[in-house]
């Protein structure tokens, strides 16, 4: 076992039935590492997680951890904790019942486990409702009793499915950090499914983004952020505004167009095979450039202002600061797609 | 949604009704001639006489026993069964449930009639105990009170595993695995989590087999060979022999309150596990 | 209107009973005949508890529970005078209680079926021996042939009490040994068959299959004698129907009948004018010979020691 | 893992191998050309087959049996239903007593309730014995409708009926159109042990038995008292496959809800 | 009725047994109109769409609808439709029949039906599942399941229970799209609880804050956004720099200090009454300005950078644009709390 792989999945093929879910898939975790797993609904991050614990039989390959081969290893032998997307909480046993369940499975009694669930219960602000059934609490408090339910456990590693997504912004900015606290406490190693893409890049060490079943792209969340490294992740991610490349230009509603003097050597010099490229919305010029289009949407965001765009090259998706002046709908309006802001993307799936 | 009072009464007190009725007074005025004082007032001297009786303790006592045990034995293997037939594919769970379901078909005197043919002397286990090298001579397993708990077993058993069938078809999914990942192992799976969830079946089957054993007449009559006395054989030869009703209701009333108590007692074995301390 | 006379009788061979004795009385009287069965303790229950409206008319039960049934109020004297047939009963059969309130329409020995390739049967005691004990089914005390057994095997011990004590203390030495104290004399042939058991006491009305099994099975006449039971017939105190329960009574006790009862090996003949042909004879129990023969427990010693012959069996069998 | 998926097989193979050997027995006794029961069995005959179809008291007992276990159980669902309902999901006062009443005739023996409904109820208020016989085999078949059904209940989620009623269905038809889908496996099992249960009744009958009334296991008790031959092995037989029938029926019936 | 309250609740209280879990709501709502709900875990939003559903029974108050008084009318006559938090779908039907469900009790048949569930599918993106079972799908896809049961049965009133919780960033634009879309088609009126602040951004007319079973503000999405009234709504909604007033000084861990020329005449100008003012993180200058604080933590959050200093005033967020040079744990910094940005807040909850 090397330090880079404390967890690692071989080839990892799972099933339901005959139906592959996820297909050989590798991935190598270091220890204490931080991992936040993304893709689209039902690309299978839920069954990586539950075959990782041990709850779904691994069709074929491995699994790994700590050097040892845990591929048949039964579940409660693992130290591997799962928090479910679902919760799971016991509807019998009471929210202290519930967090304690497993800590007196390890033999803990009295006043460490009473100080213990405690402290569970109040890191995710539940303590009033410690004598609660879960049936008696709403959607965000029963994610709570379960992400409580799994931290306090301390396995090795901990895989969260979605774990604050019942929770209002504010209150999963308070979880966020503490998971921070706990993952930097214990050391725990951590893969959280979440769909908020601000989470995956606050907390991260890196990012691994699922497609169908296959691993698409790991990174740092920088890199998932800013290089996407095809147009699945690219979109994934944010950048609305997407174009093949074929044979050095960019394929368009308009058709195949030149690149701009500055695009072609930014590309030729940083991703001479690219096949693609790709603006997020922010990058998007507006009020100058060498493009036309016409405003036929616009969405308020806060802090900023969405406009969607007819233009020749296809719809465009532009973003500007909300304190701009704003357009209004049918306005005509030149914008650039700015040469060093592109990403080049190698690959277009 | 439902917190409508008189709704539920509508719902309910039919059925309470109707088995008051029809069984609950007419039982509850039969068995109050077992406290009755021929010249009028109330008493508990028959039963106090019952259990001053040392035949009638050592019966007792052998009653309870047997029940228990087969309770206790058709509630781990019908866990077992119930648990392995849920999670047969849909259409294999309804044929194996029909196999379960096919022998309490079988009239109770026939059933008994072919352990005789497996447990005689001759019969397919002694034969086969002693083509395996297990057994010199044939084992006597007939009329004995082994051969009454493999009878009562296989009487009660079916009971046992349909109760549990459907209460362990709605158990919520993820119940199990949350318990496996929390580091639960199957013993522990089944303590804590599948017990208190199926309560109520292993409480409806629980009682059905305890009560079933305490009031079999015909199984232990013909397995036990007649030398293995048990309450209901004392309340058979009261009706039957003696004519003696009050005597019988007597002892009806104390397999009732057996019942009864076994039902209770379920019930706390099965939310025993999740009554825990709670210093919150 | 159409008559019903209501019967309650036991629940045997019902199919060969509508065919020789309802079905043609039914034509006979132009009434209709309605039959309730059962055995006697539930059927008794139930007169009782119908006792200010009686329900059934005329019913068939053993010779101890008519003696019961008389003592309880629920039955009347039989006016014999309206029995045609009645001068043709075994005396035995005529009043067998004394009291006047029921007749005699059947009865059996209760004897020892046995291998006789295995065993030799002599005397009740026979059964006892350390050699056979262990190849023996005895009857319950609680079944019909359970108190005629310890009664033959008192007379054996030659301690003859009526409370049984003496003969139930011998069985209960020996109920380790003894393979079954059997409930229903059903299970006997399945026991017989499986080799389980070489000899048991029985009915004679259950012989028949025991002859039918390939094994060379042997009706004992021990040297005590055999044993055996009768039933008999009542008339329901306060019946409306009095007088077509007599005519019911006396067709089933008419030769014709009980000749049709006898071939078919039902019920062996209380009327002595019935002449059977050997092979049949056999497998009854037949002519006035055998009904002196036997040894039969009377009723009022029956019902008065019935409660302490269980109590004892508990304490020296059942525990 | 293959620990586990052994576990199945093995526990099905040995819980069916015992239930299901002595009727095997019994099946083999039905065709067996024996007088007695017997393994392996003695000859092939239908004549035990054939014989039973020849005793007339069989044949009236049978469909008083037939109309008591399915009429009764179908009552006691009706009532039961309800009620396990009404248990289960409302906040009902007295639900203790409510479920110890209904409960109850599962605990006393037999022989006391026969007894007591001839004096209580058939003696003094001229209750005909067949509709005696219903109402105590609907008392005696009630206990599991209530309790079996409430197993499932109580485990069922409760938010589809509310996800159903606001997708525009009754209260009733919310009942019939997602709880009784998903609770199909306990009202079969209910159904079953009621069936069985009244089916096999003997003691309660024993009492509530008139002139002409009776049930085929009171009868078949009766018949075997003195002689066992194998006609009440091949009658045991053709029971059991008729009750597969009859259940299979039940299926169907109860599974119908789903195309509603 | 006025067109201003097509559906409203007036002075509603709502409660499991003797727990008061709302009390007092009053709210009016257009006709058409699409609210955001929103408020911390356990506020009672959940409850509320219950009762306005009609199944939970009400404590005291008024449901109206149209007009029409329907606190007693039975769930089902209320053509009020509820996608629920939980899901709620039906384990025994397919994908297509749980769809399919309300339509057939309203009658509909045959090609009609079979169309109408086939499109619902498909602005699901789940056209080839109607086979399958719920609990043979992801998370994602029985959240999609539930929300095209609900939107095919075109209620007067729908209600959306966090909706999108479970669905990935680019479906969750998806299916805002095609939440407006029938929004549009049906002028359907629309009540969503969401905890992601920019669908609530996107996609409101209006937003409702709650707050402990109470509303706490009611405003256009740029109302609540930009001018939160109360400490507890700003802090929600991402002021994260908040301090109260006293005497027209500002509290803060350096004690009582006293407000610029500048903020000072902002706030007699604009509200004078205010209790306290706020600062998102983004308002705050770095670089310049009379405060001094250390860099004490920081995270990338895709576009920005986010900085925690500790400052004489308390602990301050300050955010940036990623593109500006970083900030190392440690440094001093200088930094504004801009005058003409500050929220002045009138109630300091
Ligand atoms: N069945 C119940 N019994 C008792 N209390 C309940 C019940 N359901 C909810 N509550 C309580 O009522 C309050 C409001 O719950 P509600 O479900 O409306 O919250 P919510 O705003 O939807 O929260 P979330 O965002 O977490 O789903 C909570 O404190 C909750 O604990
Ligand atoms: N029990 C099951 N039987 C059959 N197929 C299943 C089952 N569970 C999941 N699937 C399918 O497997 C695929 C992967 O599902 P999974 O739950 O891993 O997705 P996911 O990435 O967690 O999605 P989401 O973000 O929606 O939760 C999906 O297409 C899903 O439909
Ligand atoms: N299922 C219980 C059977 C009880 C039988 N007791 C009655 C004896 C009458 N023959
Ligand atoms: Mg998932
Ligand atoms: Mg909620």
């Amino acid at each position: 076992m090397s330090d880079a792989s404390y967890l690692s999945l071989e080839k990892l093929t799972l099933a339901y039935g005959d139906s592959v879910a996820v297909a050989n898939l590798d991935l190598d975790i270091r220890k204490g590492e931080l991992i936040a797993l993304l893709g689209p609904s039902g690309c299978g991050k839920t069954t990586t997680m539950r075959a990782i614990a041990g709850l779904l039989a691994v069709k074929s390959g491995h699994v790994r951890l700590d050097g040892t081969d845990i591929t048949r290893v039964p579940a409660n032998k693992r130290a591997v904790g799962l928090m479910f997307q679902s919760y799971a909480l016991f509807p019998h046993l009471s929210v202290y019942e519930n967090v304690a369940f497993g800590l007196k499975l390890k033999g803990m009694r009295g006043t460490e486990l009473d100080t213990k669930v405690q402290s569970g219960l109040k890191s995710v602000g539940l303590s009033t409702f410690a004598n609660r059934k879960p049936a008696e609490l709403s959607g965000g408090q029963q994610q709570r009793v379960a992400l409580a339910r799994s931290m306090v456990m301390e396995p090795k590693v901990l895989l969260l499915d979605e774990p604050l997504s019942n929770l209002d912004a504010r209150l999963r900015l308070d979880m966020r950090t503490e998971l921070q606290r706990v993952q930097k406490e214990t050391g725990v190693t951590m893969i959280f499914v979440t769909h908020d893409q601000a989470e995956a890049l606050a907390l991260a060490d890196r990012i691994v983004v699922m497609k169908s079943g296959k691993i698409e792209q790991i990174g740092s969340p920088e890199d998932i952020y800013n290089r996407p490294t095809s147009s699945f992740v690219a979109d994934f991610v944010g950048f609305e505004n997407i174009f093949p490349l074929e044979n050095g230009k960019m394929k368009t509603g308009a058709g195949l167009i030149d690149l701009s003097g500055d695009l072609s050597s930014h590309l030729s010099s940083g991703a001479p095979s690219a096949a693609g490229l790709a603006w997020r919305p922010r990058m998007v010029t507006l009020g100058t450039g060498p493009f036309q289009g016409t405003v036929r949407g616009t969405s308020f965001a806060g802090d900023s202002r969405e406009y969607l765009l007819d233009t020749a090259l296809g719809p465009i998706k532009a973003e500007v600061e909300a304190s701009q002046p704003a357009h209004a709908l049918g306005d005509a309006l030149t914008f650039d797609l700015p040469a060093e802001k592109a990403a080049p993307l190698l690959r277009f799936v | 949604m439902f917190q409508n009072r008189a709704e539920a009464l509508a719902l309910a007190l039919p059925a309470a009704i109707f088995a008051a009725a029809v069984f609950l007074v007419p039982v509850v005025i039969l068995l109050s001639d077992g406290f009755r004082v021929p010249t009028g007032g109330w008493t508990i001297s028959a039963y106090t006489d019952f259990f001053s009786n040392s035949l009638n303790q050592a019966v007792f006592l052998r009653t309870l026993r047997l029940g228990a045990l087969v309770t206790v034995a058709s509630a781990v293997i019908g866990y077992a069964a119930a648990f392995a037939i849920v999670s047969l594919e849909p259409g294999a769970k309804g044929k194996v449930t029909g196999l379960v379901v096919l022998p309490l078909m079988i009239s109770p005197v026939a059933r008994t009639y072919a352990w005789i043919v497996i447990l005689g002397r001759t019969g397919i286990v002694n034969q086969a105990f002693q083509a395996l090298g297990i057994t010199e001579a044939p084992l006597r397993i007939l009329f004995s009170e082994t051969a009454i708990f493999i009878g009562l077993l296989q009487l009660f058993l079916p009971l046992m595993i349909i109760s549990l069938i459907s209460a362990l078809e709605n158990m919520p999914k993820d119940a199990i695995p949350a318990a496996r990942v929390l580091g639960a192992n199957w013993f522990q799976v089944f303590w804590k989590v599948v017990l208190p969830l199926t309560k109520e079946g292993l409480v409806i089957g629980g009682t059905l087999v305890f009560t079933g054993s305490l009031t079999a007449y015909i199984t232990p009559a013909i397995l036990g060979g007649s030398k293995v006395l048990m309450l209901e054989t004392l309340l058979y030869q009261q009706v039957a022999v003696s004519n003696n009703f009050v005597a019988a209701s007597v002892i009806a009333f104390i397999l009732i309150v057996m019942s009864f108590a076994a039902n209770i007692l379920l019930k706390r074995v099965a939310t025993a596990r999740n009554k825990q301390r709670s210093q919150a | 209107q159409e008559k019903t006379l209501t019967i309650s009788v036991y629940a045997l061979a019902q199919d060969e009973y509508k065919q020789i004795v309802y079905d043609p009385f039914q034509k006979i009287c132009g009434c209709k005949l309605v039959v309730e069965t059962g055995n006697s303790v539930e059927r008794l229950a139930k007169m009782e508890a119908n006792k200010a409206n009686p329900v059934v008319d005329m019913a068939v039960i053993s010779m101890a529970d008519a003696l019961a049934a008389s003592r309880a109020g629920l039955t009347d004297k039989i006016d014999t005078s309206k029995l045609s047939n009645f001068s043709k009963l075994y005396d035995v059969a005529k009043d067998p209680n004394g009291d006047g309130m029921s007749v005699g329409y059947t009865f059996y020995a209760t004897s020892i079926a046995y291998r006789s390739d295995k065993m030799k049967i002599d005397s009740w005691a026979d059964l006892l021996k350390p050699e056979y004990a262990s190849h023996v089914a005895w009857p319950n005390v609680t079944t019909n042939q359970g108190p005629p057994a310890l009664y033959m095997l008192g007379l054996a011990l030659a301690k003859d009490t009526p409370d049984l004590k003496a003969p139930i203390e011998a069985v209960g030495a020996k109920k380790g040994e003894i393979v079954t104290f059997y409930e229903k004399s059903s299970q006997l042939v399945q026991l017989m068959q499986q080799e389980e058991i070489w000899a048991a006491p029985i009915g004679r009305f259950t012989w028949a299959p025991f002859t039918k099994l390939g094994f060379p099975i042997a009706w004992a006449t021990p040297k005590e004698g055999q044993t055996g039971g009768m039933n008999v017939m009542t008339v329901t105190k306060g019946s409306k129907n009095r007088d077509l329960a007599l005519q019911f009574m006396d067709f089933w006790l008419s030769t014709e009948v009980q000749t049709k009862l006898a071939e078919k090996l039902i019920d062996s003949p209380s009327n002595k004018d019935v002449k059977l042909p050997e092979a049949i004879a056999n497998n009854l129990t037949y002519g006035e010979e055998t009904a002196k023969s036997l040894k039969l427990i009377p009723s009022a010693v029956a019902l008065d020691n019935r409660a302490g012959w269980i109590k004892t069996w508990n304490e020296k069998v059942g525990q | 893992m293959t620990a586990r998926s052994l576990f199945i097989p093995i526990t099905l193979l040995l819980v069916i191998a015992f239930l299901i050997g002595p009727f095997l027995i019994i099946v083999a006794a039905s065709f067996s050309a024996g007088e007695t029961l017997a393994f392996p069995p003695q000859g092939f005959s239908l004549r035990w087959i054939a014989k039973v179809f020849t005793v007339e008291s069989f044949r009236a007992s049978f469909g008083m049996s037939l109309f008591l276990a399915i009429g009764g159980t179908a009552a006691a669902l009706i009532l039961g239903i309800p009620a396990s309902y009404a248990l289960s999901r409302y906040k009902l006062p007295g639900a203790e007593i409510v479920r110890t009443i209904v409960s109850a005739p599962i605990i006393v023996p037999g022989i006391i309730v026969g007894l007591a409904l001839l004096r209580y109820i058939v003696v003094p208020f001229q209750v005909g014995i067949t509709l005696a016989l219903f109402l105590a085999h609907t008392a005696l078949v009630l206990p599991y409708a209530v309790r079996v059904v409430s197993a499932s209940l109580d485990n069922l989620r409760s938010d589809i009926e509310e996800a159903a009623v606001l997708l525009g269905s009754s209260r009733l038809g919310a009942f019939f159109r997602v709880v009784m889908p998903n609770i199909r496996g306990g009202i079969m099992s209910a159904f079953i042990l009621g069936f069985v249960t009244s089916f096999n009744q003997v003691p309660v009958s024993l009492f509530l038995s008139g002139p002409g009334v009776r049930t085929l296991p009171v009868d078949m008790i009766a018949y075997m008292e003195i002689v066992f031959d194998p006609s009440v092995a091949a009658l045991s037989s053709l029971l059991a496959f008729l009750s597969i029938g009859i259940v299979f029926i039940a299926e169907r019936f109860l599974g119908f809800s789903r195309y509603v």
